[in-house]
């Protein structure tokens, strides 16, 4: 689950963690008022769960309250990276000395935390990798023993900090720690953090992402956010309420299997045979004959779909119940575009029979059936 | 002739009580698993498909005298299951379990690693040895013959529909392990080619992959200094968007790392024959073997 | 920091386990309205931070509201330990199947906290120890893994529980083990812990002491309870405002020392010539002038107090420091008992110049001084 | 010649720059104590009595090549520092910081024993050996001198005591070891028993006790069984009341548990001498070497 910049905050500061002076506003009134607040030149942030809101025109520069309405206006009518844009984090335009990088993430190698730091921030890490890789200070962190105080000076340290400062960083990397394992975050990055030309040092940026399977346990948060978990459209809404994977491609072929390195596998396999995916979805183990009804009607309500590849290797999942999930929803709303049926596994016969008295056609091999669909669907346009 | 369960291995089932646990005792009796013992606290001296319940690993072992544990218990619970195992020595451990929080994953991993400990999992199919007939894990068992080929996978239904395409080609596995779908795993691709390495039996590999991550780039690096046999890969994920969880935790391309394209890069420079479609596989074992 | 028996139960019902139903009176007024509320059979109990307060009379049976109150006026006037009762707790007589030990502690040799659990509750724990070691079950837990949910119910299947009980009374072992870690707790019991005729566990009894050194990191704690850290005499309290370990006892001469081992030795020495102490006072570390005049003062202020010793083993501690420390008391508020002291180590010489100068006289062993200090106490008598 | 502590040790002291720090590091540097480096984080570059302070333990022990820490951090941050001390791997880590969290102790004592780190304290003057002029604590030096004798004891002023007592008898000690005087702390009264019986020139043990707790009672039991030269004992408290903290956090009779008495039955019966007064201690021991 990804945090909007400002509710990041919130929680960054509820540990002592400083941020630039400032608030939320969710239109260009409340931004006025919001920069009056400051009284100082401020920052027109949009708040989007993506990054490069920078280079979306989401972030701007205001002198004056007036200023910060228009702009905030202007962030506020966009969409970024396909997203509406609900609010704008109206903050102190600040007086920038140094710009750091501080995170922490989970090395799957190391199968450890790991935290990051940088005396360059600003970019992304990943651009700042490429560019400076020596610029980079990691610490893996101990499952056991933790992340202590002297590790984060030793951050601060390496990242060429002295005196005073090494302890005013550290404090970041000690408090994000504590925010990591009180919340099971997953991710999280102040990028970049600020320091001022008055020697403080301030969150000026925050991404904090928590691990949704540990959700369970920080029911508090989600009652605190007053929102969804996450962004979702109606379809992925749905799915997820099901319990399946979807994600939703720029293609024209829905692609609907158990397990995911299968369905991968199956998009992979259409676009080989020269088509496009617009869907991936997996139905997950042992689905029955509801839930591929359920996965099928919600492909079905993605309108760039124009036809349906069903691919299913019979494990726990039998072929019988998808059979006859394929079959009611063709007699109870109909299926509109060109479906391909390949089925293979557990009770395949019976499965096979089901397709066969209600006259739809189904294929043996995966590779067959991502071809057929190909044919169909340019068959279509 | 098998890494990690052969026919001795006398298997215990932590949540055997819950619906998982004891249908898919049943299917692992079916094909063959010795299973002792089955786990459920507070349902100690119950019975499920036959198999003694106990309230705790612990009394389990001492009783059934078991050596390894498949775990179905639902993922708020499962990272303790585990570490239960772990405490009793049980070894392998396989983690069916899907859902489970990461740092739980990370203490499991080093708690099983400081014993010498292999996890296999979360987020497993499971690990199959076709010869012994023992199966710890979801598989349907009859895709899996008999043979000399070692297969590891992130993933299930691929790998099912992989080695349905190898009993088809008459190519049959030593040893199937699903080393799971998480980012954080215990038993890694590097890992799973040392033991494979160390068989006499296991004379070639098949290495399924997805995007995410970096584990087939160093199982790649690793073939290519230490493992002399033929190595055929897959890589799924070709065709993802950056950005997006392909059902999988773990299959995720962020930023410009973990693309199949590197992996596939990778592989390649170690020598490794990576598969088109999964069909293509079998054939290409066909024409090293 | 020891918690009343209510103070503990009120975090415990924080983190989940159920205590019986009932509160907090300071009248019988108020414990016949909690009695009115219960509306069954009730226990009175003195809130008191001492064991034993039931073989002291502190803890009574009532039927009725009317008993209830007439019980807590008799509590209420009772001294339990030299300690006044101001309060009592009200609580629901249960239905016993069973008594339960369940507890925690640190365990000095193996540097661990270990959880103790007995199916054979209700009496203590060395009682316990003595009569049927074979019923009490110990788990040292891991100092890096921490206490797991299997490893609780272990505990209740070593105890003898089965089926749902042992999930059951796992629970309190786990969530005791969460109080500890949150709390800094060093030791704390729940004893009895009843398993009633219906099935129910609940907590009965409740002990938990947090660890004083750790208090700075608890202060939402102590926020909460309105009160002062603990039943301190106002002796107790400016002793322990100077950061001085002062302990009062039953005989006459108040030992004035610096480091605890040696004001023990020194109140031994003390026993071994047929003197009686009243007093440990150890001064610490690097004492001067300020403090050995409090020192002294607040000795003076305990009425038992028939003679002083002071035994000082400088070291950080400069004797020409103690010696114008013992003087000032003399000049400017005089000191009205016998005076003995014997003072060696760091500026020896120039402390005992000042003593001589002044008139007072000192001794050089400390035997010398604990015989002369008992024989001046007797002539005193 | 010595336990734990020679002339070869370079001492690094924790928390250098504060008044104990300074205090006592000049106290040390007048006993003839070899003091390389001081940490205080933020004040690197700086120095106190001629030692040069830096930022962090790795960096001052890469600079000045470090053996052994003396901590002196306020008990909050005591922790964290004797974690710092141990992950570089300073032996002995003399931890004087009083009213550390008894948590913090547990952990820095169990990551101390995974590294083989020995540490001394919390709550502890530290440890000296007359005949290195080397004192890594508090601990004022010319009341030792040097000799035979391994002192080891749970309290500071009253070692003073009884060592000024052998050092008017003329009886030296090799090293004495002040163990702290909280519940837990890192080296026992056994393990520093352990050191001094592999210490050729060490001939007799002076073992200096308090109520609570029973490091005393399996001391004695390890002496019976495993060290055959003289050891002569003192136990402070006879008189102290159960259920009271007599100064030293880790002094108190809990129930009828920690009890002088028991101390003493339990050393009698190990042929242990029990001193009745400090004084009494040097005579014993004159009369036994």
């Amino acid at each position: 689950m990804k945090l909007f910049e400002h509710e990041a905050k919130e929680i960054f500061r509820a540990f002592g963690m400083p941020t630039p002076p400032g608030g939320v506003a969710r239109t260009s009134e409340e931004a006025k008022k919001r920069a009056e607040e400051v009284g100082k030149p401020v920052v027109v942030k949009a708040q989007v769960l993506s990054g490069k809101r920078g280079k979306a025109g989401g972030v701007k520069f205001a002198d004056t309250p007036d200023d910060a309405a228009r702009h905030a206006e202007e962030i506020l009518a966009m969409r970024i990276n396909d997203l509406p844009v609900e609010a704008v984090l109206i903050e102190e335009k600040l007086d920038i000395q140094q710009e750091i990088y501080v995170g922490v993430t989970v090395d799957r190698n190391a199968r450890k935390y790991v935290m990051i730091g940088s005396s360059a921030g600003g970019m992304s890490i990943e651009e700042l990798a490429e560019e400076s890789p020596e610029l980079i200070i990691k610490h893996h962190v101990d499952p056991f023993l933790g992340f202590r105080a002297f590790e984060a000076r030793n951050m601060a340290i390496a990242m060429g900090f002295k005196g005073k400062n090494i302890n005013r960083l550290g404090s970041f990397f000690i408090k994000l720690w504590q925010i990591v394992t009180k919340y099971d975050v997953e991710l999280s990055e102040i990028n970049p953090l600020i320091l001022t030309k008055d020697g403080r040092f301030l969150a000026a940026d925050a991404r904090l992402n928590i691990d949704d399977n540990a959700l369970y346990r920080h029911k508090d948060i989600i009652e605190n956010l007053h929102r969804e978990p996450a962004e979702m459209n109606e379809r992925e809404l749905k799915a997820t309420a099901e319990g399946m994977a979807y994600v939703e491609l720029d293609g024209d072929i829905a692609c609907i299997c158990n397990g995911a390195g299968l369905t991968m596998a199956t998009l992979d396999a259409v676009a080989l045979y020269g088509g496009q995916a617009s869907t991936f979805l997996d139905l997950g183990g042992g689905s029955d004959k509801e839930r591929v009804e359920k996965g099928i009607e919600i492909a079905l309500q993605y309108d760039k779909v124009k036809a349906i590849l069903v691919n299913i290797m019979g494990g726990i999942t039998r072929c019988d119940d998808v059979a006859n999930g394929i079959v009611a929803v063709r007699d109870d709303q109909g299926i509109d575009v060109p479906l391909v049926i390949r089925m293979v596994g557990t009770n395949e016969k019976e499965g096979q029979d089901i397709l066969t008295k209600a006259g739809i056609p189904f294929l043996k091999t995966m590779e067959e059936a991502a071809a057929k669909v190909v044919e169909l669907v340019k068959e279509v346009k | 002739m098998a890494v990690l369960v052969d026919k001795d291995t006398r298997v215990l089932i932590q949540g055997i009580t819950g619906s998982q646990g004891t249908f898919h005792s049943n299917a692992m009796l079916e094909y063959g698993t010795k299973i002792v013992a089955g786990v459920t606290p507070g349902k100690g001296g119950e019975s499920v498909n036959g198999i003694p319940v106990y309230d705790s690993v612990k009394n389990a072992k001492e009783a059934e005298d078991a050596t390894a544990s498949v775990i179905f218990v639902p993922a708020p619970f499962a990272g303790d299951a585990a570490l239960e195992a772990i405490t009793n020595d049980l070894n392998p451990v396989v983690l069916i379990t899907e859902h489970i929080p990461v740092r739980d994953e990370m203490i499991v991993v080093h708690a099983a690693k400081a014993k010498g400990i292999t996890v296999i999992g979360p987020n497993t199919p499971g690990i199959i040895t076709p010869g012994a007939k023992q199966k710890l894990g979801i598989m349907p068992g009859h895709v899996f013959s008999e043979g000399v080929v070692g297969l590891m996978s992130r993933s299930g239904t691929l790998t099912y529909e992989i080695a349905a395409g190898m009993t088809n080609a008459e190519v049959g596995i030593s040893t199937a392990i699903g080393l799971g779908g998480d980012p954080c795993v215990g038993l890694t691709a590097v890992e799973a080619v040392e033991l494979f390495k160390q068989d006499p039996e296991t004379k070639a590999l098949v290495l399924v992959g997805e995007i995410g991550g970096d584990a087939e780039e160093r199982a790649a690096a690793y073939i290519k200094n230490e493992y002399d046999l033929p190595v055929v890969g897959f890589i799924a994920g070709r065709t993802a968007p950056p950005g997006k969880r392909m059902g999988h935790a773990g299959a995720i391309i962020s930023g410009s790392s973990g693309t199949a394209d590197a992996k596939i890069k990778a592989m390649n420079a170690a020598g490794i024959q990576v598969a088109e479609k999964p069909s293509d596989v079998a054939r290409i074992l066909n024409e090293l073997l």
